[in-house]
């Protein structure tokens, strides 16, 4: 990780000095080796703080719509997950893809800190990964914890690949997976409706309506929100009542329907923990199984599965009673 | 502040007979915003709409709420008034009380309630409208009339005398229609081609009038006043400009085998033909199914006996466009296939023919020359025996439920021909009921039983068989109660008529609505029974329902009257009910672009004030009013809300279901 | 100094629980937030930080305030105050809130019970009991010390501790003592002894924090202009999302929206969170009074570091809980602000 | 046994249809000049076309105390409005899905197309869906409580 670091930062430099690029967007050293936090850099001197880590999680092309509008270019480093955000950007004419540099990073996966400390392991100071064996150093001394357990829930199923480059930085393999990242959706569907009734009443109602999820999400790119708009009739500040829970989920899910990528930003930043992408990966199963496998941000252009159709499309009614898988 | 009036309409007894309509009136006085409450018995009637009018000005209202009819029925009519009396006319809220409420209710207090409900929905929308104003625009002065049988001839010619252009664009080699196949015709006995051929030769010749014959219609974008139509110019191997007509061709050619279509399959015909002598145009079709030269490379020789070098093998499909104010439809009908009538023995016995096969056999330029010759062995039949309502009336689910309306009169015209032409001929009708309404039509059928002796039998046919040759018929006898078998040389089906099946495509093309039975659907039944609901399209002739001659010329020449109209007006008001964008809120994210049906979203790059003195360059979108038709699907699609639908916009929706869900 | 063995607890709780309502950290879809308690709930009291602070309780997510009819032009009251259905506000009992929260409840109270008194609040604070727990494992977000507080040694009307087996408990007022009274046969004797190793161990640990050490020297009223002027606000807040993450765990973050709901029989009128970090937060009719989101996180620390205590004798409203460390999508938070333009001790 | 039959019966469910204009809503007009009856409980209102219903619509009759929505729209392909009912067919199928993995019960969404000519068909759909709404009971999870106070 360290080298992938060093690459980025002489190819940030080079841009910078060269003047190829007015500006870099990447990451920036937190207190801590977990909490680094996003940041754009226009001159050498500030890449004394450029950081990337294990724990740079963090989807950068949502604050491409503003950088793409400044003056110069914008060179930015996108995980893989982070070009279908971008490319859904681009194809949404939110992004402006001629001032943009992308520059394609390796990512391995990328930990959550709340899981690291779960399992018990605090003031964590450095990680060194060996495959899937991950020793964390902390002021109490070292432990070893299993990768998998670890990795954000993002992370988890993730089997995205760079759709968008400039050029790349990737010095390190990534080991092929074969995952079901439907699997969690199945299992709810599995449920009975109280079941599930139950399952997403107790999630929900957990909702601070922080917005977080919402703010975080290249989807949700709306200039206002329908939900900070009081003449949408449906704005609202925190929830009253157990129904303003589910329908700002239940609308936002369906706002960014057959535009979310799936890059999991959403359930990363609840600080409820509420497993916000099995929301969106739902709507992702049905396309994919009742209008055939669509990936947004695969491209940068051409229309999504709810602003196109068949003349033979399944009837709701056969779509809820599972007529079509 | 909002000044709410509400007129509650009694509409004689169809809705104050299930609604209390003075309790309505009485409860939503004291709704909020409502100013003025009243009930009357005929709202729509120039007294009930003298007192709306004076209400809004007496009472300075800002909205009104009329409890009546469907919206669809008198929406305008209000509007009017309200427009007359100084209010915007799209201040204007219909609850509809009649059709969803009192025609379908019978408990009073239930239907009571419910119209208040209503009532209370309409107040909650009325609150949030806004005053509208419709736009203009221009209106092409040339209509279409897709079909060139009577009903399409009928309209060319009424439109094009009043000075408009009119195409006619028709799917067979010539005009003429089904009505061409016709020998006689009810109840005057004159001669179809007598009557038929001279207007088929005025709309030839007529400088307003195209014929697109040997064409169908691909594509119809814009809307009334504004069509643009994509036609197809099949390929008929003949170039029509070069053709005389001469038929050296259809004398030439080798390959004779092909079905004449005209003449219902009954006899062969060549594979480049005319399809009747008076076709127009006059001009020769090659059948690429048929022609060797097509199919195999060989042969030519038409192309070498022509005259005039009018054969072309490499002819291609061409597309025109076109634009036109008016659209209207005449595409006709035809006789429904027998298969699900294997009783009758139609397929088996070459003698069991339809009526239609019959007026080909009957008619002079038909392939038996005029004389009536059965088809199996070419001798005269001496008994035949109708059958009536095949296919038609039928629940079953195997025919058609409707009545096609005109088998009693032609069926009644056959027989009388028949023993007039062939008085040793029995013949024998087995009927359900016979329908006779219209001008001198009993008289006629009357004729036919009274002075031509022709043996009318209530009852039902149970099943035809072929016994030694002869045809059974075997049917009941319902008068005399008893079970009778006819002996007959030749079995004719009154066959019900269905519309042509290409009017589906016709149909989505135009977006014009479709009944079950595949009947284009007229705007009102009884008030704008030539109008489809899709404004600017017209419907004549069977394709909106069974009819004769009579009756279809009549709607051809309504429809031209309607179309004339139109086409009289410079400029359209075009609906205010569209899309807007909110530009300070849209995105720019070009979704809406891709639902909309009509393209009437483009998108501009525009600049903003954002705080501090900054500004920022954002795309937005931005709707053509004109072209943009109302949908809506834009709005669902949108997901900051920017885009809105004026008339039915988000809040006055919302403002509706919390005011319809209000128990 | 009481103490009741830990499998006890759940007898204090039930016994607790017949008169009065008690809240507690309880584990619930995951996470542990104060809920009431229940026979068969899952009670986190090991957990340092709920995820929403213990303010829930007082000052909740959302309030009605008043119910109303309006028929024409008169406007008929239907129900206002805190009462649901005509209840009185039954007592409740706030249980295991740590030193940081308490102190943040003082934050609080000065807003609230200041004149004019928000007799809603004043209401649930009259009702309460509190119960602190003192820390014994603080983490590396925690920087309570910084602000004076001292984390082993929680005051409320009860102050507990917990070990490996007991818990410690100590009434601390005639509301603590009353609380004690209706259990009192749960309770024995004792427990000095452990609770002072307790704090000698939990004090040193404190001690080593990363951030125990933190310079505020620079947030005083006197360099308001200073520091409101400071260049590096834009480069802090860039990656700011503008969500209210921050605002809704914080302890002390006291802002509220008051709107309307229709029902069936009227308007409910009610208040509800919301966060200075919001783009339509204080919206008036020329519209929002701060258009970026610079100048809307530059009012967030602003008023906890330099605003409030100048208008209250010098209390920071920042307890240094750690939760907007903990939870900050974007890894922005106090801390990083403190360090920035605090004082030089942080360079 | 006999309070809860009882209970079933009083329970009348509160039912929201959202009918286009230029088909359904003219069905229902059919329906009605035809007499073809259907429960007072349905309660229609007017959009052009079914595709100007907004999920947002659906979930707010919810809130506001409806048992069941309908979405009533002309047949696919016959659209007035061109293609209109074909993006409601995929946004209705999607949220109805979804809501279905929620927890909501799945009968209280329906979308039916119902021709103007198709008064029969309008009054049978109306009171299928009451039948099977009413067997569902009251909408308890998708409601705001506040709502029904004061009732």
């Amino acid at each position: 990780m360290k080298d992938v670091e060093l690459k980025m930062l002489e190819r940030a430099k080079a841009l910078l000095e060269s003047g190829e690029v007015a500006r870099v967007i990447g990451w920036k050293k937190g207190e801590f080796i977990y909490d680094p936090a996003p940041a754009s850099f226009e001159t050498v001197d500030e890449l004394k703080d450029f950081v990337y880590n294990w724990f740079c999680g963090a989807n950068l092309s949502k604050y491409l719509i503003q950088a793409s509008k400044k003056e110069g270019k914008t060179a930015v480093f996108l995980k893989p997950c982070d070009t279908y955000s971008f490319n859904q950007l681009v194809k949404e004419h939110r992004v402006k893809r001629e001032n943009i540099h992308v520059i394609a990073v390796e990512c391995l996966g990328k930990f959550d800190v709340a899981k690291i400390k779960a399992q018990g392991v605090s003031s964590i100071v450095d990680v060194e990964v060996q495959n899937k064996e991950v020793k964390v150093k902390s002021f109490g001394g070292e432990t070893v914890l299993n990768k998998p357990e670890i990795l954000l829930t993002k992370c988890e199923t993730c089997q995205k690949t760079h759709q968008v480059k400039d050029e790349e930085i990737i010095l390190h393999d990534r080991p092929e997976r074969d995952v079901n990242r439907f699997a969690e959706v199945e299992k709810l569907e599995a449920m009975t409706p109280d079941e599930r009734f139950a399952f997403w009443r107790e999630q929900l109602q957990k909702c601070i309506r922080c917005n977080a999820c919402r703010n975080v999400c290249p989807a949700c790119s709306c200039v206002k929100c329908v939900f900070d708009n009081p003449a949408s009739g449906i704005a609202a500040k925190a929830n009253d009542d157990k129904f303003e829970e589910q329908l700002f989920h239940i609308i936002r899910a369906f706002h960014v329907a057959g535009r979310c990528t799936d890059c999991g930003e959403c359930s990363r930043v609840c600080p409820q923990n509420i497993p916000l992408h099995l929301l969106n990966r739902k709507f992702i199963k049905d396309i994919d199984g009742l209008y055939g496998e669509y990936q947004a941000g695969e491209t940068d252009e051409g229309k999504t599965p709810l602003t196109s159709y068949t003349e033979n499309d399944i009837e709701p009614t056969d779509a809820v009673n599972g007529e079509a898988k | 502040m909002q000044r709410i009036g509400v007129f509650i309409c009694w509409c004689g007894s169809n809705i104050a007979a299930t609604v209390d309509v003075k309790k309505v009136a009485e409860t939503i006085k004291n709704e909020p915003g409502v100013v003025y409450s009243e009930n009357y018995q005929y709202m729509c009637s120039e007294n009930g709409q003298q007192l709306i009018k004076q209400a809004i000005k007496e009472h300075n209202l800002t909205g009104i709420v009329v409890g009546a009819c469907s919206p669809r029925m008198h929406e305008a009519t209000f509007r009017k008034a309200a427009e007359e009396a100084g209010l915007n006319p799209y201040m204007v809220e219909i609850a509809n009380i009649r059709e969803h409420c009192s025609w379908i209710h019978k408990d009073m207090d239930e239907a009571t309630e419910k119209a208040v409900i209503l009532v209370r929905t309409a107040i909650a929308k009325v609150k949030l409208n806004a005053p509208l104003q419709a736009g203009e625009s221009p209106v092409i002065k040339r209509a279409l009339v897709i079909g060139g049988g009577i009903a399409g001839i009928q309209a060319a010619l009424d439109i094009a005398d009043a000075g408009f252009e009119v195409d006619i664009v028709e799917k067979n080699a010539t005009i003429g229609g089904r009505m061409a196949q016709l020998d006689k015709t009810f109840p005057t006995l004159d001669c179809s081609a007598c009557i038929l051929t001279p207007k088929m030769v005025d709309c030839a010749q007529h400088e307003k009038i195209d014929i697109l014959s040997y064409s169908e219609v691909e594509e119809v974008k814009g809307f009334v006043g504004n069509f643009n139509v994509k036609i197809r110019r099949k390929a008929r191997y003949v170039d029509e400009t070069k053709c005389t007509g001469c038929k050296i061709c259809m004398e030439k050619c080798p390959s004779k085998k092909g079905l004449n279509t005209f003449n219902m399959g009954l006899n062969p015909r060549p594979a480049i033909h005319i399809p009747f002598a008076q076709a127009i145009p006059n001009v020769a079709v090659i059948d690429p199914e048929q022609c060797i030269k097509l199919k195999t490379g060989k042969c030519g020789i038409c192309q070498k006996f022509c005259g005039v070098g009018a054969i072309d093998y490499e002819q291609k499909d061409t597309f025109i466009d076109r634009e036109y104010g008016a659209i209207v439809v005449a595409t006709g009908f035809k006789p429904i296939a027998l298969d699900n009538f294997n009783e009758y023995g139609y397929s088996d016995n070459k003698d069991v023919i339809t009526s239609l096969e019959l007026e080909r056999l009957m008619n002079a330029a038909g392939p038996t020359d005029g004389v009536l010759l059965r088809p199996s062995d070419g001798k005269h039949p001496k008994v035949i025996t109708f059958i009536q309502c095949v296919g038609s009336r039928d629940t079953s689910g195997c025919g058609k439920p409707y009545c096609s309306k005109i088998c009693c009169m032609y069926t009644a015209k056959h027989a009388m021909l028949i023993r007039e032409k062939y008085p040793d001929t029995e013949v024998h009708v087995f009927y359900i009921d016979v329908r006779t309404p219209g001008k001198n039509y009993d008289e006629f059928y009357r004729r036919a039983v009274e002075q031509y002796g022709v043996d009318y039998i209530k009852g039902m046919v149970g099943k035809v068989y072929n016994e030694n040759g002869k045809l059974m018929v075997q049917g009941s006898n319902l008068i005399d109660n008893e079970q009778i078998t006819i002996e007959s040389d030749l079995v004719v089906l009154a066959t019900a008529i269905e519309p042509e099946p290409s009017v589906r495509k016709v149909a989505t093309l135009l977006t014009a609505s479709i009944d079950t039975n595949n009947f284009l659907t007229e705007s009102h039944a009884k008030l704008r029974p030539v109008e489809s609901p899709t404004a600017g399209v017209y419907l004549a002739g069977v394709c909106q329902g069974p009819k004769d001659i009579p009756e279809t010329v009549s709607q051809a020449s309504a429809c031209a009257a309607k179309v004339i109209g139109l086409l009289a007006k410079d400029k359209l008001k075009t609906n205010p009910c569209v899309a807007m964008a909110d530009e300070n809120m849209c995105n720019g994210c070009s979704q809406c672009a891709n639902v909309c049906a009509y393209g009437a979203i483009t998108y501009v790059e525009k600049e903003f004030r954002l705080g501090g003195g900054k500004t920022e360059v954002r795309r937005v979108a931005s709707v053509n009013p004109a072209v943009c038709q109302g949908c809506g699907a834009c709005t669902v699609t949108c997901p900051s809300g920017a885009m809105d639908l004026k008339g039915f916009s988000s809040k006055q929706i919302m403002s509706e279901v919390e005011a319809i869900c209000k128990m | 100094m009481l103490k009741i063995a830990k499998e006890r607890l759940n007898e204090l709780y039930a016994k607790i629980s017949e008169s009065m309502g008690l809240f507690i950290p309880i584990k619930k879809g995951g996470e542990v937030n104060y809920h009431v308690w229940g026979e068969g709930k899952e009670v986190s009291l090991e957990t340092l930080k709920t995820v929403k602070s213990p303010k829930n309780m007082f000052f909740p997510q959302t309030e009605n305030m008043m119910k109303f009819k309006t028929e024409g032009k008169n406007i008929e009251i239907l129900e206002a105050g805190i009462r649901k259905q005509g209840d009185e506000l039954k007592p409740f009992v706030a249980f295991g809130v740590k030193a940081c929260d308490y102190k943040a409840i003082e934050v609080l109270d000065k807003v609230f019970l200041a004149e004019p008194v928000d007799t809603f609040y004043q209401a649930r604070r009259n009702a309460t009991t509190i119960v602190t727990l003192a820390c014994s494992k603080p983490e590396e977000s925690c920087f309570c010390g910084v602000f004076g507080i001292d984390a082993t040694n929680p005051q409320g009307d009860v102050s507990t501790w917990l070990d490996e087996k007991y818990l410690y408990w100590q009434a601390n007022t005639e509301k603590g003592e009353t609380l004690t009274s209706l259990a009192s046969e749960l309770f024995e004797k004792g427990g000095e002894t452990e609770v002072e190793a307790q704090k000698t161990s939990t004090k040193a640990v404190l001690a080593q924090l990363p951030f125990a050490n933190l310079d505020l020297s620079r947030f005083k009223p006197e360099n308001l202009n200073e520091l409101f002027d400071d260049t590096r606000w834009e480069e802090m807040s860039e990656a700011c999302l503008g969500c209210g993450t921050c605002t809704f765990v914080c302890p002390t973050c006291q802002c509220f929206d008051i709107r309307d709901f229709k029902t069936n029989d009227g308007v409910i009128r009610y208040r509800c969170w919301d966060s200075c970090m919001y783009s339509d937060f204080t919206l008036m009719a020329h519209g929002n009074s701060r258009t970026t989101q610079m100048q809307r996180f530059r009012q967030r620390f602003m008023h906890k570091l330099v605003y409030y205590p100048s208008q209250n004798d010098g209390l920071y409203s920042c307890v240094g809980c750690g939760r907007c460390v903990n939870k900050c999508p974007q890894n922005l938070n106090i801390v990083k602000v403190i360090k920035t333009l605090g004082g030089k001790k942080n360079d | 046994m006999q309070d809860v039959t009882t209970e079933k019966k009083e329970f009348t469910p509160n039912i929201v249809a959202f009918c286009c204009n230029w088909c359904s809503y003219a069905g229902a007009d059919l329906a009605g000049s035809s007499r073809l009856s259907y429960p007072a409980n349905v309660k229609i209102i007017r959009v052009p076309c079914s595709c100007r219903v907004n999920p947002t619509f659906v979930l707010k009759a919810f809130q506001q105390g409806a048992d069941g929505v309908i979405l009533c729209g002309c047949h696919p392909g016959d659209c007035h409005y061109v293609t209109g009912n074909y993006y409601t067919r995929r946004r209705m199928a999607l949220l109805f899905n979804f809501l279905n993995y929620m927890g909501i019960e799945k009968e209280r969404t329906r979308v039916e197309w119902v021709s103007a000519a198709e008064g029969q068909k309008f009054s049978a759909v109306m009171n299928d869906f009451v039948k099977t709404v009413t067997e569902l009971g009251e909408n308890k999870r998708l409601t705001d409580l506040r709502v029904k106070e004061g009732e």
